[in-house]
């Protein structure tokens, strides 16, 4: 549709999600979904409550298995990879609900993320105190977080556990990072802090980033492209402008509304 | 004193003074000493799965046992060397541990605890039922254990030095990155999964780990006893190491050793003045429970944050 | 810091104090360490028993103690587990300077404490624990047994047997070493009936309907049986409503003859088995028997006493007699001195066999029978079996 | 061995199986409950149990007529237990809920020692033991054959007790409120009932019905120290084998564990002690959840 409208330069196919079925006791979470994500571009999916966007982050990382149709990462087929394996090739997620390690401090949430990166986690003799200790401060000043080293996770405000989470995703190195709704729950302000990180470290780091939202003021403000589920039917897919015009996407999301 | 020294002044104070216990001359003290020593590497092996994999298990005697008959037999029936003994009981407890893991980490929280408690109660009838080699239920006494051990002295201190590497073998595990992966998958199992840990894989050598020092301190007893009985593989067993783990505190590495020393002289010492132990034994439990959420090690820190504080 | 410092000091201070034991040996008195299940499931044996040694023990303290001490025992709960018991004996020779250990019940407790003797140089004397391996393959020179070990149990039923009339014997048991013994003792002095099947259920099951399907089905005419405690009680009440008792004759060892069985199941006691127990309160003996149950009626502060204490008196007297003889508690000389003995018991003159240190205990048998208007049923009559 | 195909013999072991299975239902399903709804495994289940036995003892020596003694001393049983359990709740158990909840093991580890004593105490080390209730005391012919009343009595009681905890948990606010409870704790808090008292009344109930178990077991069985000790293990592998929180499921496992302990004990005489075991290990491997309960919820 729009590919070639994005950008002039020649573009890499991060993943490559073609024709993935998933039901759940006959109803279709995701239904013939195909779709492209190209490297460097910030991708949202957007989509009602239960259009499947959910769904469709678990397959991508793994946890569950397509009924039908297959994801490819790089070109590589990600069937059958564990999930812990697809982190390691380089698809780091976060989750809708906050998923830190609550009950250890900040410093060290980001430590054996660090540690998983380097595969260190499997040996039983290497001291793990203070490893890494540079490369956490590092990331801890990336999403402003140095001042709460000490503290534990769980003590963390909700907007500082989301970036605190955000971080942990960052610290793999991953090529691609999937965030379930990044800014849920924030408040207005925190919000706007957030979209800046996100767009800086994606520039810095040349990363991509697919992610899901349902707050347009976010997803319009970010997203180079935007793919719309609805009832787990992919209706429509292309850059900001187009979506907004889209008579189908404004129909069965937007409720006719202009945007 | 040299920063080593002052870094690590309790531990080192405490292992002199269990370096020089036997200058008292008491039989006594040297012989429950080594009982605590057993049951205190029993229960830091058991912490691994608990304290720090977050897995509760109920089966844990079962390695226990398992490490204790296969030295016994080995010893006494096959008449092998004592090194060659020792080292296959511990190979047999860590296979054991591999093939029961496989099955149980499959399955998490209490399914996991039921399941290990299962397969700790067939490794129990197997103890009952196979008369011929571990001596059914009269169990299997009178274990030829090398003379230089039947000292109760020279047993002591090889136990205490038996004990002292293992548990310093067990801190450097809680401590590696090893360690902190277990800590992760306790806390957050599907968070770990998506840092790239293969979750599945850590709990599987966490169990052979536990499994292993487990079998080490079944091996102690059998050696100290010069016995090892199908009891020592029935789930109440199992449950009591549990409860020193739980008194001691899981959440900290010596809190197991704490717990064991606590419970296991409390029994011995409650006994020696009422014939009702019972109660009073799980009175100090139940006051334990309800003063110190943390266990015994939290109730060190409490103390001290608290004192601290008014000072 | 100061206060770990503190906690941790106390902590060894209280740790010391309870270890680095102050000897509580004293020139004065003679100590006996009781190792007996006083918690959980043994406690229904346990208790019973410590009677029979507070009995002996006060009485040879009132005829001015032995070699000139008093003696005294110091009791431990062995919570039927081998590793506490042998733990607790330990703790009774190292702390408590125990010059004899005495008793336990369970042979895989016996057989731990018995480790312990064998290792410490300690005379063991066991009064209750029935295992033939005690003084058989496990056999060392501080170990005496006094109680009616299998081979006399299974020998008293193989003549019960025969006496009876029965043809074709059905045995059913726990699943463990004492009714294996007992079934082979049996099978060896049976002369005429024979064994035509064999039931053994899980050890300390409660539940008996599968076993009792089986017994109404099987083709013998008698039913032998070593199903103790709770686990008779429970078969005879699972069993009743089938009518089993009317339909074979049965012989029950495992002493659930005892008055206290009886007394517990009143009415739904089987009439007409044939059962066994060390010692019944209403058999009318010689006058020393006549004498220990007035003693016991008066401890026990009921006049039908239990059957248990006879065991750990005669065990005490045999204990106190070789004491005397020896003029030591020292264990060389006071084995020697018990090798051989013989004392008069209420219950007649029991010698220890020197060879095998085994003491020639019998037990009453004869049927369970009504007797009166009283509910609970009597052995009538009793007859000893040694 | 005796394996016949005589249809009496095999009808007589399949309501054997029943009748224990029933019994054991009684007890296990307030355990179930209990872990269902306040996530607390409740070692001293066994040793409410025991408790419920002994309280029928002593009512049946207090009563001179012993069918008022039995039935009086059978819902004195429950409504001891369910005094002791509302007190152990409200003024022990409740200031754990916010803590560690592996603390919670412990604490029911204490009460096991404690109850121990305390029966021990007050009743003896003894055995004893109590005969069946009048008119319970013989057989009822079936056609079929011959089966004791009693048996009989239990296995209806079963399924009556079953079935009315089903109307309860089905049909009432309360029992709406335990559901909700057992599915997703945070959901009955958003809810604002009242968690205390949903707490209370489980564990009462629960462990009433431990109590009440103990109290119907008893013509069956000897009344005597440690007696808690074995009927715990069974209990929990009911529970696990229906699935933990499920109802039905400790009903379903309850029958299995019947079944398979006594034709277990028929094909495979003493070795039947590692049958249920193994039954054990292939359910859970088969079915993660048990056979009736509901997958733990993915935590994210």
């Amino acid at each position: 549709m729009g590919r070639e409208k994005l950008s002039e330069k020649k573009l890499i196919v991060m993943l490559k999600i073609s024709n993935i079925t998933k039901s759940f006791d006959g109803f279709f979470a995701l239904d013939d979904v195909s779709l492209f994500v190209d490297q460097g571009v910030i991708h949202a999916v957007i989509g009602p409550n239960g259009a499947g966007k959910t769904t469709f982050f678990n397959i991508i990382s793994g946890i569950l298995a397509p009924d039908n149709g297959s994801v490819y990462f790089k070109g590589q087929n990600l069937a059958k990879i564990e999930p812990h394996k697809i982190v390691q090739l380089g698809i780091a997620r976060s989750f809708q609900r906050v998923n830190i390690f609550p009950r250890k401090t900040v410093f060290e949430n980001i430590q054996i993320a660090l540690i998983a990166r380097d595969q260190l986690h499997r040996s039983p003799f290497k001291k793990a105190s203070n490893l890494f200790s540079e490369e956490v401060e590092e990331l801890l000043k990336v999403v402003n977080l140095f001042e709460q080293v000490e503290l534990r996770g769980g003590d963390l405000s909700h907007g500082m556990q989301k970036q605190l989470e955000l971080a942990i995703a960052l610290a793999s190195q991953p090529k691609i990072l999937l965030l379930d709704e990044p800014t849920a729950g924030m408040s207005l302000s925190e919000t706007q802090s957030c979209i800046k990180l996100l767009k800086n470290i994606v520039q810095d780091r040349a990363l991509t980033l697919l992610f899901t939202e349902h707050d347009m003021q976010v997803v319009f403000g970010m997203a180079d492209y935007i793919s719309v589920l609805h009832h787990g039917r992919l209706i429509a897919s292309g850059p900001p402008s187009k979506i907004r015009e889209n008579s189908e996407v404004k129909r069965v999301y937007l409720g006719n509304k202009a945007l | 004193m040299p920063f080593y020294v002052r870094k690590n002044f309790w531990t080192i104070t405490a292992l002199a003074l269990l370096a020089i216990l036997p200058l008292t001359g008491s039989r006594y003290s040297i012989d429950l000493t080594t009982q605590v020593l057993i049951y205190a590497l029993f229960a830091l092996s058991l912490n691994i799965l608990v304290g720090y994999l977050g897995n509760l298990s109920f089966g844990h005697a079962a390695f226990f046992s398992i490490g204790g008959y296969t030295c016994a037999i080995l010893l006494t029936t096959y008449n092998f060397p004592f090194l060659i003994s020792f080292l296959t009981a511990l190979a047999f407890s860590a296979i054991a541990a591999f093939l029961i893991g496989l099955v149980c980490v499959r399955r998490n929280h209490m399914y996991f605890a039921m399941l290990t408690l299962a397969f700790g109660m067939l490794v129990w009838a197997i103890a009952l039922k196979w008369r011929p080699v571990t001596g059914g239920d009269d169990g299997f006494v009178g274990i030829n254990i090398p003379t230089i051990l039947s000292n109760p002295i020279n047993f002591y201190y090889f136990t205490l030095l038996t004990s002292i590497i293992a548990t310093y073998a067990l801190w450097t595990i809680c401590n590696s990155t090893f360690g902190q992966a277990m800590i992760a998958i306790r806390e957050n199992q599907n968070r770990a999964l998506f840092l790239g840990i293969d979750t599945q894989s850590i709990r599987l050598k966490a169990f052979v780990i536990s499994g292993i020092f487990a079998g080490l301190s079944g091996i102690l007893f059998a050696l100290y006893n010069r016995g090892m009985y199908p009891e020592s593989a029935f789930w109440t067993e199992s449950g009591q190491v549990l409860i020193m783990v739980l008194l001691g505190g899981m959440h900290s590495f010596i809190g197991p050793i704490l717990g064991a020393i606590a419970l296991y002289s409390l029994e011995i010492f409650i006994n020696q003045f009422t014939e009702y132990w019972q109660i009073v034994l799980g009175g100090i439990l139940l006051i334990v429970v309800l003063i110190a959420p943390e266990g015994l090690a939290g109730g060190v820190i409490w103390v001290e944050k608290n004192f601290l504080k008014k000072s | 810091m100061l206060h770990i410092k503190n906690s941790f000091l106390f902590g060894i201070t209280i740790y010391a104090y309870f270890t680095i034991a102050f000897p509580v040996l004293s020139a004065e008195t003679l100590k006996i360490g009781v190792l007996m299940p006083t918690s959980g499931s043994g406690a229904a044996y346990g208790i019973p028993a410590i009677n029979g040694i507070i009995l002996a023990t006060n009485e040879i303290n009132e005829n001015g103690g032995l070699i000139g001490k008093k003696v005294e025992f110091v009791i431990r709960d062995t919570k039927l587990k081998p590793s506490v018991a042998s733990a607790a004996a330990k703790e009774l020779i190292t702390k408590e300077k125990v010059q004899v250990l005495f008793g336990a019940i369970s042979s895989g407790v016996t057989l731990a404490v018995s480790e312990v003797a064998k290792n410490e140089k300690i005379v063991l004397f066991a009064p209750i624990s029935k295992t033939t391996a005690l003084t058989g393959k496990k056999f060392h020179k501080y170990i005496f047994q006094s109680s009616a070990n299998t081979i006399i149990e299974g020998r008293a039923m193989a003549t019960i047997a025969k006496q009876i009339g029965a043809q074709k014997i059905c045995v059913s048991g726990f699943d463990y070493a004492y009714s294996h013994d007992l079934f082979e003792s049996l099978e060896q002095k049976l002369a005429g009936p024979t064994i035509s099947a064999k039931y053994h259920v899980k050890f300390g099951t409660k539940d008996f309907s599968a076993l009792i399907s089986q017994l109404l089905s099987a083709e013998c005419d008698t039913v032998v049986g070593a199903i103790w405690g709770g686990g008779f009680l429970a078969f005879v009440k699972q069993a009743n409503p089938f009518g089993l008792f009317k339909q074979k004759k049965f012989i029950w060892g495992a002493e659930v003859g005892s008055h206290e069985m009886a007394n517990s199941l009143k009415g739904d006691y089987p009439e007409g088995i044939w059962a066994n127990s060390y010692d019944l309160w209403y058999f009318k003996g010689p006058p020393a028997h006549k004498k220990f149950q007035q003693a016991l009626a008066k401890l026990e502060g009921q006049k039908e006493t239990n059957m248990w204490p006879i065991t750990t008196y005669v065990g005490v007297k045999f204990l106190a007699a070789g004491i005397t003889k020896a003029g030591t508690s020292e264990s060389e000389k006071l084995v020697k001195a018990l090798e051989g003995l013989s004392i008069d018991t209420p219950l007649g003159r029991k010698t220890i066999d020197p060879e095998n240190h085994r003491v020639n205990t019998g037990e009453f048998w004869g049927p369970m029978k009504k007797v009166g208007d009283s509910n609970i049923l009597h052995m009538s009559p009793p007859t000893y079996f040694d | 061995m005796i394996m016949t195909t005589n249809p009496a013999f095999l009808f007589v072991h399949a309501m054997n199986s029943l009748a224990l299975g029933m019994n054991l239902f009684i007890i296990a399903v307030g355990l179930t409950l209990i872990f269902g709804v306040l996530r607390v495994i409740n070692f001293a289940h066994g040793a409410f149990f025991m408790v419920g036995a002994y309280v029928l003892l002593s009512f049946t020596r207090w009563f001179e007529h012993p069918a008022i003694g039995f039935w009086i001393g059978a819902v004195a049983a429950m409504v001891t237990l369910g005094l002791i359990a509302y007190f152990v709740e409200r003024h022990l158990l409740c200031h754990l809920y916010e803590k560690e909840h592996l603390l919670q093991l412990l604490f029911t580890f204490a009460l096991v020692l404690i109850i121990g004593d305390i029966t021990k105490i007050i009743w003896g080390p003894l055995q004893h033991s109590v005969s069946y209730p009048p008119g319970f005391n013989g057989a009822v012919n079936l056609g079929i054959s011959y089966y004791p009343a009693y048996l009989l009595f239990l296995i209806l009681l079963g399924p009556i007790i079953a079935l009315f905890l089903w109307v309860i948990l089905e049909y009432t606010r309360w029992g709406r409120i335990i559901r909700a409870a057992r599915l997703d704790r945070e959901m009955l808090l958003a809810l604002g009932t009242n968690v205390k008292a949903v707490y209370s009344i489980v564990f009462v109930v629960g462990s009433a019905l431990a109590g009440l178990g103990g109290a119907l077991a008893v013509p069956r069985m000897a009344i005597e120290p440690g007696m808690d000790s074995l009927v715990i293990i069974d209990c929990f592998i009911i529970v696990i084998i229906g699935g933990l929180g499920s109802m039905w499921g400790s009903f379903l496992g309850a029958i299995i564990l019947g079944i398979s302990t006594i034709f277990g004990t028929l094909i495979f005489q003493e070795w039947e002690i590692v049958v249920v075991y193994m039954l054990l290990i292939i359910v859970l491997l088969w079915r993660p959840s048990g056979l009736l309960g509901t997958p733990e919820k993915e935590r994210h």
